[in-house]
């Protein structure tokens, strides 16, 4: 926490790797409120979270700990809420019954977007729908919109209830009156929502991602397009449609298209003031040089534009016929478009822009048909405006059989993406549970830390076990290695392991595997071995599957077996669902047990670009990167079965690999302290010894075992006594200054 | 009624510690003493003349043969022996003692009989005690605790299991009603510990209940001799107390007929045969009432059990 | 982390220490280790070292007995249900000679120790095996039977998984038919981990919360939740066995009456039989076993013969006890206080008041600073005698009397009526009734 | 009387006893002191009956005696047992109704109560005048004095010859041998006596030293026996008067002094101590015992530490002894090879060698083993069994292995001249239950001596009815009839003599 102060003060980022369970989320706050309450200039927090159950703990968290602030005397206004989609905050009627997100997203437009309420005042005879939440909030005046307080997202809907207001515009307008805002990566992430969402941030804000361990990941999401040639289809009919109503409109009324002919020779200051409403429409981030500029003449008129569309789609089109696998640099893709269709590179820059201002101009509704044609008007921009960072790949087969041909345009660089967000804001917070090797993400990101933590962990007893199986009861090693991987003997091994293990260990066991290919290989192999009846003996057995809403039944089920005493395996994969949001606390994840180690698919195109990228940009040898991205994972999967103080767990790495110094060294520090030289090389039998005692002793009531007055409660103790020391520090201070 | 009979096994060369407890309640000596005809009188002082030559005949049987001597006396009851003094003390208490004329009697028996001698003398004397609530019972369970603790610490202390313990109770006084408990207490550990209270009562009509029930339970003797038999005292002692629990094997002594323990009601105090026990306090009545007198607790009448069985 | 393992150790010693005739002496890995280094301290003459042991194992001897003493009312009656999971789970090795038969064994010792304790106490076996439940005894009060059933080599095979909600179901069936003023308890001794239950256990286990059953469970293996629950729901104990010896405590902590909260335990007077013994030259057969024998009582009520006591008689179900075995549970109504351990400066006594062992006096004390040792002393409240710690433990584990209280004239009556009052006001009824 | 050497000294003394006549028993039996120490030789019963006995005049007979007793066989044997060695000691006289013997009632009545005027338990001096005299020096004293004695006999370099009257019993109990100018060695039984318990071995030079006393010392042997036993009661570090003591034991009390039962400051000063060896004499396994029972032991010291035991013996035959005395280390020698030697220990393993020279040496395995046992490690004495099994086992095999043999005279039978005559006599002869051995096929066979009479007289017998009823035919029945075997040597050297049934 020191450290997090320091870099407060010192206004540089930092990098805090804290053990999950230990009230990470808490402390980070309390200090960080108490910070901002006291400096006069209040800072603005911004807590960026991973999911909305994530979100809604923040929340939550934020909520106590202001109530204990109260409790101690302090009663300062302070306001904090959750912004999140349209889909999770709509309270209107039928809207929000909408299931599917995008759709949902342009119905409210259709309601709220600036023309159509234009419409009203010209025509108040012709009647159309509005969403009166909006409206209110509209007549309604910012200022005191929202009384101080924390909101849930839930009670944030309720005030919008009450009052009528739109809960999402509310809080969106709100946010720079907010202490305390919490949303999603992409809020901060995402150019394209960015740009509206977080453009009043104040410099000065203070920024934490929290869980951001694979935060490299959003970001390069977020500057990724995929292509596909339906995508092409689609927009190829839309530019159609649009010709058509370019022609009605010139019939009607000439001026307008003058009038944002104009427009657009003015240059594009006005889209810059594009409406909050219109979010989807956002630009990219573009380098402010292209901004200053005034769009090309060849696409400022409509139709010269639309046939500018219609000729790079074409070429596109061409582009996916081709058979074979065509990896490029944006660069040569330009040279290659020039030479066939000589389009220029500069109006490409403009198509989203130029888009946008048509599309307003036409005042078209219903937005959500064009989807397809904004995805290539983003394609082309990105592809004219990055030259370096960024790579063209055509895959013509889904793996290699079916024809499906897609055109990644992937952005290898997270920097890109955060770049912005680390100049923009003084002090940014990345942490999570699993951050190791630190020194990792700087590079990646590139960005210079003030200050990089790990913490460990410690316990009032060792809580958590980690084991390292290397080798079967027959001595044969296991491994998930490509080559051995589907040997028979390793896979009874894996299986006697998971036997075994749900002979001796209560209720609820966690297995992950590295993809979904290999756990259904194996499950099946086992099913020939008779190895799972074996296992259903003592425990039921569930999989998670791609499927969300089968493997939340599961997971019900799974929760259920555990509960009454049954006992049950689920089955996952490293980097599903399961293995990212869901805790598996006390009798829900007894032990955890990692099948092999959980690598990327090294073969996929996109990854190989991007380990070159890394190896050209960042000098991070593949290997490295590809340990570090399998073992964050793998501790993100093991991280789960031990939630809090009174929690315990087996962790069981069963993979050979695991025992080399090279893959231990990545886990976290709070990992790595309680795996003991002996467990780093243990055969199944020799692991179950170890483990059974483990479980007895964990299973003895809790004053029995080990000092009363843990460690750990003197540093939470010393974690208080900082924040009070802070925060007296503070009121003293405060008092001084009056004087 | 389950009384374990030696559940450790005795061999021939084990040590064996008697613990003596010796009734020293004037009142009831002097009563036994004036119920005698004239003549054999049988005082406490012959008694314990007696006594002493009983333990040393006990010592007499092997050369590492413990004895510990308790008195049970009038409101305390007091170890006579052995007193815990610091060592050189010890010799010096032998330099005292030994007049030479003591020089026809072997070494240990003379510290012994000295100390047992001299302690109940400082007893009596003790003015203390004569101020004592009731003058009729002696503190028998005190004494028993006494015992136990003593022996369980000899056996603690040697670990070969060498130490067999037995406890002898000679007494006058009438049982005293307030130590029921804590004797029933006392009697079971004995029988956990598998130590036989021996007993030998004086008095001429009635047993001693609680101390019947102590040799049963524990698998000693109990033995009553009325005062004129107790003329023969010492013999009576020799032939059926001395004998240790290895030749107890294979001797057939007086005194273990079998003993009935007949319950009394607490309300009119006459012997029933069934009876109602309260079920919080275990006190037992001869009829059903609406409150246990004992523990207060009001009755819930309606016994299932009973019931059914009056139909029967 | 040094400080803990080395407190866990304590902790373990002392479960063995006061474990008395344990049949296996193996105690616990580093319990051992610590026992060689004891030794070894006694080798050496080196007092200091030898006296900072003493005291360390003073601490352990005593933690056990600070058991609260307070007067309460005790269940004295029980009704209990001993569940023994025969699933296959209890072939496992992980205790010597398996999991199977030191249960059987254990059970066998606990069975005996409880009616020793409970004499006028019921008890009925239940094995689950194969997802079903299975009486081998009913509720009786004669420990032999019991044994018995369990020595029956065909009653102890083991199958399948065991079933909680059908033992448990069982059980309570059998419960609920018992009169109130007896506390309902169940003892499952589980092996399995897992359990295959026809509905939903839950369920079971509020019927088992409406029927105020207590269970406590003993796990083999580890942890389970549901057990966990059960216990905390129905107010038992659940404990998860580390090795041989602690299974053997967790079993025997069962073995004292629980204490009744006054309002539950609304008292009833049970009627009971006081039977006459009957010792006859000619062999007779006795009403409970039909074999012949020529001693034993005579039920009070129907004179039918039965061959022991305490049982209820086979022929008029008339509970047949003696005044000894309602004796016997006496010292659960009157414990005994704590003793509180004597500072130096209040040392004055040369030694124990019970067993006459002198106690180390200040003089010779020379002792490094840093640990602060006892004075051996313990001083009882009451009668404020000093006792040395194995009296200490002896007086609470075994005699359950104050030796102090009892031996010495002021307080002895006052002490006794002092017990007394605690509970009952009028007391002298205790003893009226062997006065006859 | 030969000395026998036997495990234990009670038995020792015991005989010894027995074979006293009676008038001597009667005059025994009237010191107290004496009573006492005979009285715990009794077994357990024996003493019960005493002490029944001991307090009625009339006594009461025999079949109200064995009423008391439980009646099974166990008991009754013990009973019987104890019956005849109290009668065998005349301290029961039987006639219509048993007694004790009159003199023993009323003396060992005294002990117990302490009556009466004989001052046999020794007459203390009062401490003040003298400075108590440290235990430990005492022990000091006696260890050393009797290991010289030890030491000599196994002549070991340090030990400086005892003195005259010492090796002249020594000679005489044949533990050693004189051979010529003034050069003693040691004898088979002189080994045999080095594995014995202290107690046993002072007691059999004590005996020894007895039949010495009333033959050539020509002392009376009551005097002596009842000083023994006087010593016996006597308080360790309490010094007496020698006033009171008959000029025999006063003569008596230097020759103890050599054999360190006895100790004082300087040659006939008036006040002696009795040391361990002597207080020690009548009770027979007390210092182990004692040591954990007295609420303040006060021994410490060689001896007792000796006494407490020093040897541990793993399966494997390995053998620690935490000894210094070279003593020790050179009995230990007798049948273990020694291997290393440390400040306060030595190890040695037990072969089959090392005990086999032992066993040559006269030494039985029971020896060796009851040795080891009374000196055994307190450590070994927690556990059950104290030796290891595999090890005694494996001693008393290689006892057995050299005992293959066994050797009988017998008369050998041979050169018959007709089967039938050889099965005949054979017949005979095994009705009778003389036969040793036979051989069909030589036509041989062997009877005992003692059949041997009668055999040769039914021989006769037949020769004579043949000759009545004339077959005539040669006379000698069997040829040159029977010749007396006797073979010689024994153990597993004889490859003579009869083969063993």
């Amino acid at each position: 926490m020191i450290d997090l102060k320091k870099a407060l003060d010192a206004g540089g980022h930092c990098l805090l790797e804290m053990p999950s369970g230990t009230g990470k989320t808490v402390s980070l706050l309390s200090l960080i409120v108490s910070y901002q309450m006291f400096y006069p200039e209040k800072r603005k927090l911004i807590y960026c979270s991973r999911t909305v159950p994530e979100i809604e703990k923040v929340l939550a968290e934020l909520q106590n700990l202001m109530k204990y602030r109260k409790s101690r005397g302090l009663n300062e206004q302070f306001l904090g809420f959750g912004l999140t989609s349209r889909k999770n905050l709509c309270v209107h009627s039928e809207v929000s019954q909408e299931k599917w997100g995008k759709v949902l997203d342009a119905k409210c437009r259709n309601l709220t977007a600036s023309w159509i309420r234009e419409k009203v005042d010209l025509y108040p005879r012709e009647e159309v729908s509005l969403c009166d939440f909006y409206e209110q909030l509209d007549k309604a005046d910012t200022k005191e919109l929202l009384p101080d307080g924390i909101y849930t997202i839930e009670e944030l809907r309720d005030y919008g209830k009450e009052n009528d207001y739109c809960p999402y515009y509310l809080s969106r307008r709100m946010i720079h009156l907010a202490n305390a805002v919490v949303y999603s990566y992409h809020y901060l992430l995402d150019p394209k929502v960015a740009e509206l969402v977080s453009k009043e941030l104040s410099k000065d804000c203070i920024v934490v991602f929290d869980e951001a361990h694979n935060i490299d990941n959003v970001c390069i999401e977020s500057l990724s397009i995929d292509l596909t040639k339906p995508n092409l289809d689609a927009s190829a009919r839309s530019i159609t449609e649009l010709s058509k109503k370019i022609e009605k409109i010139k019939e009607r009324d000439k001026e307008k298209l003058d009038e944002e002919y104009t427009k657009l020779v003015e240059g594009l200051k006005v889209a810059s003031q594009s409406r909050d409403e219109d979010i989807f429409m956002a630009n990219p981030v573009l380098p402010d040089d292209i901004l200053k500029e005034a769009v090309p003449g060849n696409i400022r008129k409509a139709e010269h534009f639309v046939t500018f569309m219609r000729r790079f789609i074409e070429y596109l089109k061409t582009r996916m016929r081709a058979q074979h696998v065509v990896a490029e640099s944006p660069i040569s893709f330009l040279q290659h478009c020039r030479e066939v269709t000589y389009i220029e590179r500069k109006p490409l820059r403009f198509c989203s822009q130029r888009l946008i201002s048509l599309v307003r101009t036409l005042e078209l509704t219903n937005l959500d048909e064009y989807y397809a044609l904004h995805k290539v008007a983003a394609f082309a921009t990105l592809v004219a405006t990055y030259e370096t960072g960024f790579r063209l790949i055509l895959e013509p087969f889904e793996n290699d059989v079916v024809p499906n041909p897609i055109f990644h345009y992937t952005c290898l660089d997270a920097s890109i993406a955060i770049k912005p967000v680390f100049e923009r804001f003084k002090t940014v917070v990345i942490t999570s549970g699993t951050l190791s090797p630190l020194d990792m993400y700087p590079k990646m990101l590139s960005f210079t830390a003030a200050v990089q933590e790990s913490y460990s962990m410690t316990l009032t007893r060792n809580c958590f076990l980690p084991l390292i199986v290397t080798r079967g009861s027959d001595q044969v090693a296991i491994s998930s290695k490509f080559e051995v991987r589907n040997d028979p003997a390793v896979v009874r091994n894996f299986g006697q392991i998971l036997v075994e293990f749900s002979k001796i260990v209560p209720d609820g066991i966690v297995a992950f595997f590295p993809s979904y290919l290999y756990m259904e290989s194996i499950v099946s192999m086992w099913h020939d071995m008779g190895i799972l009846n074996e296992a259903w003996k003592h425990k039921l057995i569930f999989m998670e599957t791609p499927d969300a809403a089968e493997t939340s039944l599961a997971l019900m089920n799974y929760r259920k077996a555990c509960d009454n005493g049954r006992g049950a395996i689920l089955l996952s994969v490293a980097r599903g669902k399961v293995s990212e949001g869901i805790d598996f606390d006390h009798n829900y994840g007894r032990a955890v047990i990692m099948f092999g180690v959980p690598y990327q698919y090294t073969e996929s195109r996109i990854l190989k670009a991007r380990l070159e990228f890394l190896r050209e940009k960042h000098k991070i040898r593949e290997s490295d990167f590809l340990t570090f991205d399998a073992m964050r994972h793998a501790a993100q999967c093991v991280g789960r079965v031990i939630r809090g103080k009174t929690d315990y767990g087996l962790m069981i790495f069963a993979d050979k690999r695991f025992g080399r110094m090279d893959k231990r060294s990545k886990l976290p520090k709070w990992i790595n302290q309680y795996i003991t030289e002996t467990a780093i090389n243990l055969s199944t039998d020799m692991a179950l010894v170890i483990a059974k005692k483990f479980l007895r002793s964990m299973a003895q009531p809790f004053e029995h075992g080990i000092s009363l007055w843990s460690l750990e409660d003197i540093e939470s103790k010393y974690h208080n006594n900082d924040q009070n020391v802070a925060k007296n520090g503070f009121t003293n201070r405060r008092v001084s200054l009056k004087d | 009624m389950s009384s374990i009979k030696d559940s450790v096994t005795v061999n021939e060369d084990d040590a064996n510690l008697l613990v003596l407890i010796i009734d020293t309640n004037q009142m009831n000596w002097t009563k036994v003493a004036n119920k005698q005809a004239m003549g054999n009188c049988l005082t406490l002082q012959q008694i314990l003349r007696q006594l002493l030559a009983f333990i040393n005949a006990h010592l007499a049987l092997k050369h590492d043969n413990e004895v510990a001597v308790i008195a049970s006396h009038i409101g305390v009851s007091k170890f006579l022996y052995p007193i815990p003094t610091t060592r050189q003390k010890t010799r010096r208490s032998h330099g005292d003692s030994d007049q030479s004329s003591n020089s026809n009697m072997y070494q240990r028996f003379r510290v012994i009989d000295d100390q047992v001698t001299s302690n109940m003398k400082a007893l009596f004397e003790n003015e203390a005690l004569k101020s004592c609530p009731d003058k009729v019972s002696s503190m028998m369970a005190g004494a028993l605790s006494l015992a136990l603790c003593y022996i369980n610490r000899i056996t603690k202390s040697d670990e070969i299991g060498h130490i067999k313990s037995r406890i002898l109770i000679i007494s006058v006084s009438p049982d005293s009603p307030y130590q029921y408990i804590s004797i029933m207490n006392c009697i079971f550990s004995a029988q956990k510990l598998g130590i036989p209270i021996d007993v030998c009562k004086i008095s001429e009509s009635d047993n001693s209940v609680f101390l019947q029930q102590a040799s049963h339970i524990t698998g000693g003797r109990y033995l009553r001799l009325s005062i004129d038999q107790s003329r023969g005292f010492l013999h009576f002692l020799m032939k059926t107390f001395l004998p240790d629990r290895f030749v107890r094997r294979h001797l057939c002594l007086p005194g273990d007929e079998k003993v009935d323990f007949g319950a009394a009601c607490f309300c009119h105090k006459k012997t029933i045969n069934i009876g109602y026990v309260c079920s919080v306090c275990l006190s037992i009545y001869c009829q059903q009432l609406e409150e246990c007198s004992t523990c207060r607790s009001k009755v819930t009448n309606g016994v299932k059990r009973s019931k059914t069985n009056e139909s029967l | 982390m040094s400080k803990p393992s080395s407190k866990s150790k304590e902790f373990f010693i002392d479960i063995d220490d006061e474990t008395q005739n344990v049949n296996q002496q193996s105690g616990y890995v580093w319990e051992e280790e610590y026992k060689r280094s004891w030794d070894v301290l006694q080798e050496d003459e080196d007092g200091s070292l030898k006296r900072s042991i003493d005291h360390l194992q003073n601490r352990l001897k005593r933690k056990r007995l600070l058991r609260d003493t307070s007067t309460i009312r005790r269940g004295i009656i029980r009704n209990m249900f001993l569940i023994i999971d025969l699933s296959e789970a209890m072939m496992e090795k992980d205790l010597r000679p398996s999991r199977l038969d030191l249960t059987l064994s254990y059970a066998e010792q606990f069975i005996l120790e409880f009616f020793d304790q409970n004499p006028i106490s019921q008890l009925g076996i239940i094995v689950s095996k194969g997802g079903v439940a299975e009486r081998l005894t009913g509720l009786s009060g004669n420990p032999m039977d019991n044994i018995i059933a369990l020595k029956n080599k065909k009653n102890i095979d083991v199958d399948g998984e065991p079933s909680l909600q059908n033992s448990l179901e069982l059980a309570r069936s059998s419960l609920i038919h018992t009169p109130t003023h007896g506390s309902r308890e169940i003892l499952l001794i589980m092996g399995s981990l897992t359990s295959c239950d026809p509905g939903d256990i839950y369920e079971s286990i509020e019927d088992l919360v409406k029927d105020n059953v207590r269970v406590s469970i003993v796990g083999l293996s580890a942890e389970v939740q549901i057990c966990k629950y059960i216990c905390k729901r129905t107010k038992g104990t659940y404990g998860v066995v580390l090795n041989e010896a602690h299974f053997k405590d967790l079993l025997f902590e069962i073995i004292p009456p629980p204490p009744v909260s006054v309002a539950q335990s609304n008292s009833k007077l049970v009627m009971m039989g006081f039977p006459s013994s009957v010792n006859q030259s000619s062999p007779y057969l006795c009403a409970c076993h039909n074999k012949p024998v020529t001693s034993g009582y005579t039920c009070a009520r129907c004179n039918s013969n039965i061959c022991d006591i305490p049982t209820e008689c086979p022929i008029c179900e008339l509970t047949l006890v003696s005044s000894p075995h309602l004796a016997r549970s006496y010292h659960h109504l009157f414990p005994v206080e704590n003793y509180t351990e004597v500072p130096w400066n209040s040392a004055t006594t040369t030694h124990c008041f019970a067993c006459q062992i002198s106690f180390p006096s200040l003089s010779e004390r020379t002792l490094p600073k840093n640990l602060e040792t006892s004075s051996g002393r313990y001083n009882c409240q009451k009668c404020n005698q000093h006792f040395c710690i194995d009296c200490d433990v002896f007086v609470h584990e075994a005699i359950h009397n104050c030796p102090g209280c009892l031996a010495t004239s002021q307080n002895n009556l006052k002490s006794l009526m002092g017990q007394v009052n605690g509970n009952f006001e009028n007391y002298e009824n205790y003893e009226k009734m062997n006065l006859s | 009387m030969p000395t026998r050497i036997v495990s234990h000294f009670k038995t020792n003394i015991y005989d010894y006893l027995e074979a006293l006549p009676k008038t001597t028993l009667e005059k025994l039996y009237e010191e107290p002191a004496t009573c006492l120490a005979i009285f715990r030789l009794l077994p357990s019963i024996a003493r019960q009956l005493v002490m029944s006995l001991l307090f009625d005049k009339e006594g009461i007979s025999k079949n109200d005696l064995i009423k008391w007793i439980k009646n099974d066989k166990e008991s009754l044997d013990k009973f019987d047992e104890a019956f005849d060695k109290l009668t065998k000691l005349q301290m029961i006289e039987q006639n219509e109704k048993l007694t004790l013997n009159e003199s023993f009632r009323y003396s060992f009545q005294d002990c117990l109560t302490g009556c009466g005027s004989r001052q046999s338990f020794g007459i203390p001096l009062e401490k003040h005048k003298s400075k108590p005299l440290d235990i430990s020096l005492l022990d000091q004293y006696a260890i050393e004095k009797w290991e010289n004695i030890l030491h000599f006999m196994v002549g070991t370099e340090k030990s400086n010859v005892p003195s005259a009257s010492v090796l002249e019993v020594v000679t005489k109990a044949n533990l050693m041998r004189d051979i010529g100018g003034g050069k003693y060695e040691i004898t088979n039984k002189g080994f045999q006596f080095l594995l014995q318990d202290v107690n046993t071995q002072v007691w059999a030079i004590l005996i020894q030293y007895l039949d010495i006393a009333g033959v050539m010392l020509n002392m009376n042997v009551v005097e002596v026996l009842n000083f023994f036993f006087m010593l016996g009661s006597l308080e360790l570090g309490q010094d007496y008067s020698v006033e009171g003591l008959t000029p025999t034991q006063r003569q008596l009390l230097d020759d103890l002094e050599n054999y360190g039962l006895a100790y004082r400051r300087k040659k006939g000063s008036t006040r002696y101590y009795p040391t361990r060896l002597a207080t020690t004499l009548t009770s027979g396994n007390a210092a182990t015992v004692s040591s954990n029972v007295n609420i303040d032991n006060t021994d410490a010291g060689e001896d007792s530490a000796t006494e407490q035991g020093f040897i541990i013996i793993e399966t494997n035959y390995k053998l620690y002894a935490y000894t210094k005395s070279q003593l020790q280390i050179s009995v230990l020698n007798l049948f273990s090879e020694l291997q290393f030697r440390f400040s306060n220990m030595v190890t040695a393993t037990i072969t089959r060698d090392s005990v086999r020279n032992a066993l040559k040496k006269g030494i039985t395995a029971q020896q060796i083993i009851s040795y080891l046992t009374a000196h055994s490690h307190p450590q070994m004495k927690k556990r059950p069994s104290l030796l290891p099994s595999t090890v005694k086992d494996q001693i008393q095999l290689w006892e057995m292995e050299r005992n293959r043999l066994v050797v009988q005279e017998c008369y050998l039978y041979k050169d018959f001249k007709t089967w039938s005559d050889y099965e005949m006599i054979l017949k005979h002869a095994t009705k009778l239950g003389v036969v040793v051995w036979s051989n069909e096929s030589k036509k041989m066979f062997g009877v005992t001596e003692a059949g041997h009479e009668h055999v040769r007289a039914f021989i006769k017998k037949k020769m004579a009815q043949r000759k009545s009823n004339g077959t005539g035919g040669n006379d000698n029945f069997m040829g040159n009839g029977v010749n007396r075997s006797t073979p010689i040597g024994y153990g597993d050297s004889s490859n003579s003599g009869t083969p063993a049934r």
